[in-house]
């Protein structure tokens, strides 16, 4: 029951070319978003903060596409790639980014809220590790309904603090819920690096419940979707939760404005991880070794990617505010 | 509001069964639960326990524990699960064993469940409904005793339900089952075993709709919960004393019915607001400021409040039975207000 | 309470700095922090970040990573730690980031913090300081933006302040770190750039005094936190209009400061009261029923509440920014009351 | 650092006659206490209702046993057994009980909140796990204040339902602090057994943090304090915390009326373990056996304090009841 899986490193890609352009794109599309949603801040554009996911892409994209689209994920307040990834537009994520009326919530959410509910996304929860039960809640009700719908938990290593999903995950196991718990062990919470704040390891939160438990690179798409593969299959057949740890790295700041950040994090590491580990750059360098893609083919989809994200945004900037009027409205449904 | 009273009141099947609080609560479930398959139950020892206070024996052997799910001491994890069930198709009853834990899924509630409509844009719905009880005078001390309503009553996006009798309980539930929001329902602890008339059909009691449980001239009691009983008993000694009260029951704190509340006083001009919850910043505020501002020109005196005394509540019977409002202390406090001395 | 007032006034010593909100913070825990050694401060990035808001930038540095200390992301457990701490001969001062937090630490600060001394016939102590933020338009949505004290004013054994200015910050945070009972200590997130004067020396303001922030006769506006400049440009507006409104500052939700509200209430016989927190079952309730019940023979008008839109705090500027009360919309107010139209 | 101690049932015993009398009264006081707490209770002269201990008589005086009186212990709702291990007068706790002014929290608390600060007994809690943050935060308050003290949390395996419990021991063990955490695993949380609510192991929820995690036999008071007087001295010596799960029983059902328990647990199960590992007979056994007691000065010791007992029954019953005037005495310090 309880394993550690070895990322994998095969150089042979089991994958068609189809769905690597796919993986490839969809990583690019969250890293094309994020950089506007940054220029966006910079600019003065957008209201309040943003929490930016650069860096982290392999693990939304590893993850999404061993889903269905039936199936549910909930997010974090560094949930742009879970949107994009579970298969949000970009238009409408822009919208909501920019609180207005054509967003994914009306612009009633913003960046720490969207949700995307025809694709299974409960949303972005500003509450660190609040949407635990609601994944949990979502796979229990996914078990009771025998739809065969499975759930992921999309979380930082600093949720671990909050007993919610210690509570949450016990129940997961002892139902045998299809629910994974997918901790996107970034190094830090905030200001702080995990080990300042976190005893133990990872797995063993979820081995001590009897919780199956698998540690994979992050920066690995391939890694990190066929873990998901093997054990959303194995939850949709009643084989209950597991618990993925993926290292990763998010490449700015906590937020948007956290922009000098040497007293907490040497710039040496961040550039290793930039420059050595980025998982849009390893996997196209894999497409193209493996003869999936050229890299013509991947500058080509970089551009595709590039107009509509541009188109997106000017879509966003020119959509209107939601009417005062409407404060009130949704309040009660 | 008037047209739903009467239609309420038209809708009221013939009252032949006298059955307890508990059994009412447990009828509507039942009802409910046979009714939709989405409804289900979720608490600690739910299932063959029935809850501590027994109040759902029976259930598991009916709908089996696959509906009426024990959990582990988890309140904050259950009523989490329970926002995501409600968020996804099912229509989760979450069983909270005593409202002084609601300080353990505040979060839960508050930051998720009663927000997650708005925030979505309208899209992500929460129907939930979350039971629990109110209430001292138990011996069950300063954690186990407290009367919350005024916190949740305070969150946009939840719905506060607050019945006093049997009849109420099973028509305001299944009302709390059937709507689309999350709902907090208490139940006071000392009722359980009130007795009254309860039809068996079905029948559903709108939210915002305030029951004179009993007309007056002089003076209105407006009461909550296990505070009703008390103002009933405080109004039959009045009588006698030659003093006419309206008992006013709000049923649910929101949404307020305040026009029934507001009419009341226009009629009496004198006013108390009971309620079982702390007195300072509690329920008796709110409904003390709505009327006092909305039967301004009418009233012949302040309106007075009545909460439980603001302490922790103690074990000690003499203390204990003095921090909540009785029915000696409103009649003599209906009295002073009257002769202008309150 | 006017004995106090005017020892606090003599005692006031000579202003000279301008700083900030935030730099009075800083100031009174590093004072406090060299005074007596039982003090630290313990939450999430309070060391070398200075919290999100930097508002204990350079504690650590002076104080050292042994009482300014980082956690995990556990504030119910860090807030139960300070609990335990507090019990046993420490002075705990607790950063809670956002106040929309106070979800999570319900049950620490109210089950357990607040009936502690109570339940335990007065033995065990629990001298303990959270500090805590309240305030929207910040654009940062619905689960950061709540100003939630009405729900630690209800209950008792908490003290809760509510200063808004950086006098009345540093003044109020060193009694409240010198108090023997859990205090809840909110400060407006958007204040923490305001400025005035702070003297240097010590000073500590006593609690359930209020604070006429500005002098009047024709209404009264009553202002908590992040409301009282909302309320003081409101009356720089009115002056320019002809009319006078006194605001007064409670300082303290509780305790609070009755006798000064009500004074001012029957002085000008009119009342706006102002609170940032939901306006349903809020510090405005409790505010206006003291002032309805206590001036009541000497209003010309029922006391008028503003409080939060009752909607879940909605990210877009064009809503968001309707759901604060505002100069505006108090002077509008204040115009229809004065003239018999509210 | 993660071990399993195997309970130690060596026959010969290593301590003296006088600590083996005087844990063997201990034991005994608690036993013969909760008796007359029964019999209050059916007699209708208690105030509400109480949990009863009985049965687990030897995990609060094995642990009591390793601590100074300065050291702390944080306790339950079911918390007779802690109290008067700690060091409690009987007279007092019965007033307590019974609401009565000269009550250890002057008739305030009841059974549920119990303190006795005078010997560092901080409290009963009537919040499952609610004590789990005061019991960790004084120990953080003693190794900040080098006091040397140890705090000990009792808690039952139910309350590793909360989350609290999770999130204080992950800084206890980041932090080293000097408190021991114990889980009296009697098999019940209220009317459910513990394998249906948790998943996995309870040591293993220790581990997973690196947290010194042992297990032993909770009917054997001297296992039980001689892993305590271990764990105790290390902790104080700044080796940080640690995890004992005592396995247990409460012969009584949850709380004074829970009378028909046959369908939550078996008859045979209850009188398995009241005949077969009652703690205080196994205790008496072994003292005679080893010649530290005979059976004569057993039975005087029993004697001893029944009459205790019955005398601080009869001054709980003639002392009067708090004055009302005293009911908003001690809302503020
Ligand atoms: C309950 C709660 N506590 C604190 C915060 C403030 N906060 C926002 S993000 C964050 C750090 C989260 O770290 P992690 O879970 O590792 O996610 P990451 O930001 O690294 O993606 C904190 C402390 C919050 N939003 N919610
Ligand atoms: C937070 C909380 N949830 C529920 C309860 C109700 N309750 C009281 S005791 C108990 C069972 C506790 O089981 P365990 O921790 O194993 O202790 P035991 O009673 O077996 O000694 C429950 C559920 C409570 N007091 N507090
Ligand atoms: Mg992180
Ligand atoms: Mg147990």
């Amino acid at each position: 029951m309880i394993e550690t899986k070895e990322p994998s490193m095969s150089g042979a890609l089991r994958i068609s070319a189809e769905v690597g352009s796919r993986i490839y794109q969809q990583m690019w599309r969250i890293r094309v978003f994020e950089e506007h949603a940054n220029e966006l801040y910079l600019a003065g554009k957008m209201p309040g903060l943003t929490h930016l996911y650069t860096g982290q892409e392999a693990v939304a994209v590893g993850v999404c596409e061993a889903l269905q689209r039936e199936d549910y994920i909930t997010s974090t307040h560094r949930g742009h790639g879970h949107c994009v990834a579970k298969g949000a537009r970009l238009d409408l994520m822009f919208a909501e980014l920019l609180g207005r009326s054509p967003g994914y919530n009306r612009g009633k959410g913003g960046s720490m809220h969207i949700a995307d509910q025809e694709n299974g996304n409960l949303g972005a929860n500003a509450i660190v590790g609040g949407s635990a039960g609601i994944a949990t809640g979502a796979a229990l009700s996914a078990k009771m309904r025998g739809s065969g719908q499975v759930a992921v938990c999309f979380f930082g290593e600093g949720a671990l603090g909050q007993g919610l999903l210690h509570e949450v995950m016990n129940m997961a196991q002892l139902w045998d819920l299809p629910v994974i718990y997918v901790c996107e062990n970034n190094r830090y919470g905030e200001y702080t690096h995990f080990s300042e704040t976190t005893a133990g390891t990872v797995l063993g939160r979820a081995q001590a419940l009897g919780m199956k438990a698998f540690e994979v690179d992050g920066q690995d798409v391939l890694a990190v979707n066929e873990v998901l593969t093997q054990l959303v299959a194995a939850a949709r057949d009643g084989g209950g939760p597991a618990l993925v740890e993926c290292h990763t790295y998010r490449y700015h700041g906590h937020h948007v404005g956290d922009i000098n950040r040497e007293y907490y994090r040497p710039k040496a590491e961040e550039l290793e991880w930039r420059e050595k580990r980025d998982p849009i750059k390893l996997f196209g360098e894999r497409l193209v070794a493996a003869g999936l893609a050229s890299a013509e083919e991947l500058a080509a989809l970089q551009a595709a990617v590039r107009e509509e994200a541009a188109a997106a945004l000017a879509f966003a900037l020119a959509a209107p505010f939601p009417d005062p009027s409407e404060v009130t409205l949704h309040v009660y449904a | 509001m008037s047209t739903l009273e009467a239609l309420v009141a038209a809708a009221r099947p013939e009252a032949a069964r006298v059955i307890t609080f508990s059994q009412a609560v447990r009828e509507a479930l039942a009802e409910e639960m046979r009714r939709d398959e989405r409804v289900f139950v979720i608490g600690e020892d739910v299932a063959e326990a029935g809850t501590p206070f027994k109040v759902l024996s029976g259930l598991v052997e009916e709908f089996g524990p696959g509906r009426v799910i024990d959990t582990p001491i988890s309140e904050a994890g259950f009523t989490g699960l329970a926002v995501g069930a409600a968020m996804t198709g099912m229509r989760p009853v979450v069983d909270l064993m005593f409202g002084d834990f609601l300080t353990l899924v505040m979060d839960q509630l508050v930051n998720q469940a009663a927000k997650t409509h708005y925030m979505s844009g309208g899209k992500l719905r929460v129907p939930l409904v979350l039971r629990t009880t109110l209430g001292a005078t138990r011996r069950s001390a300063a954690q186990h005793s407290q009367s919350l309503q005024a916190w949740v009553s305070h969150v946009p996006g939840l719905i506060v339900v607050t019945p006093s009798t049997p009849y109420d309980a099973k028509g305001l539930l299944k009302t709390a089952i059937r709507n689309d929001n999350p709902v907090v329902f208490f139940e006071d602890k000392m009722g359980y075993t009130d007795k009254g008339e309860v039809p068996e059909g079905d029948y559903a009691i709108p939210f915002g709709v305030a029951d004179v449980k009993r007309p007056g001239e002089h003076v209105t009691l407006v009461a909550t919960s296990s505070m009703v009983q008390v103002a009933l008993k405080a109004a039959d000694e009045l009588a006698r004393q030659g003093v006419s009260a309206e008992v006013v029951d709000p049923r649910t704190l929101f949404p307020l019915d305040k026009e029934t509340l507001v009419a009341s006083a226009k009629k009496t001009g004198h006013v108390i607001v009971i309620d079982e919850g702390y007195e300072r910043y509690g329920v008796t505020a709110e409904l003390a400021a709505v009327i006092a501002d909305g039967a301004f020109y009418h009233l012949d005196a302040p309106v007075k409040r009545l909460g439980a005394m603001d302490v922790p509540v103690p074990f000690a019977p003499t203390l204990e039975d003095v921090t909540v409002p009785t029915p000696e202390v409103v009649v003599a406090l209906t009295k002073r207000l009257l002769a202008g001395e309150a």
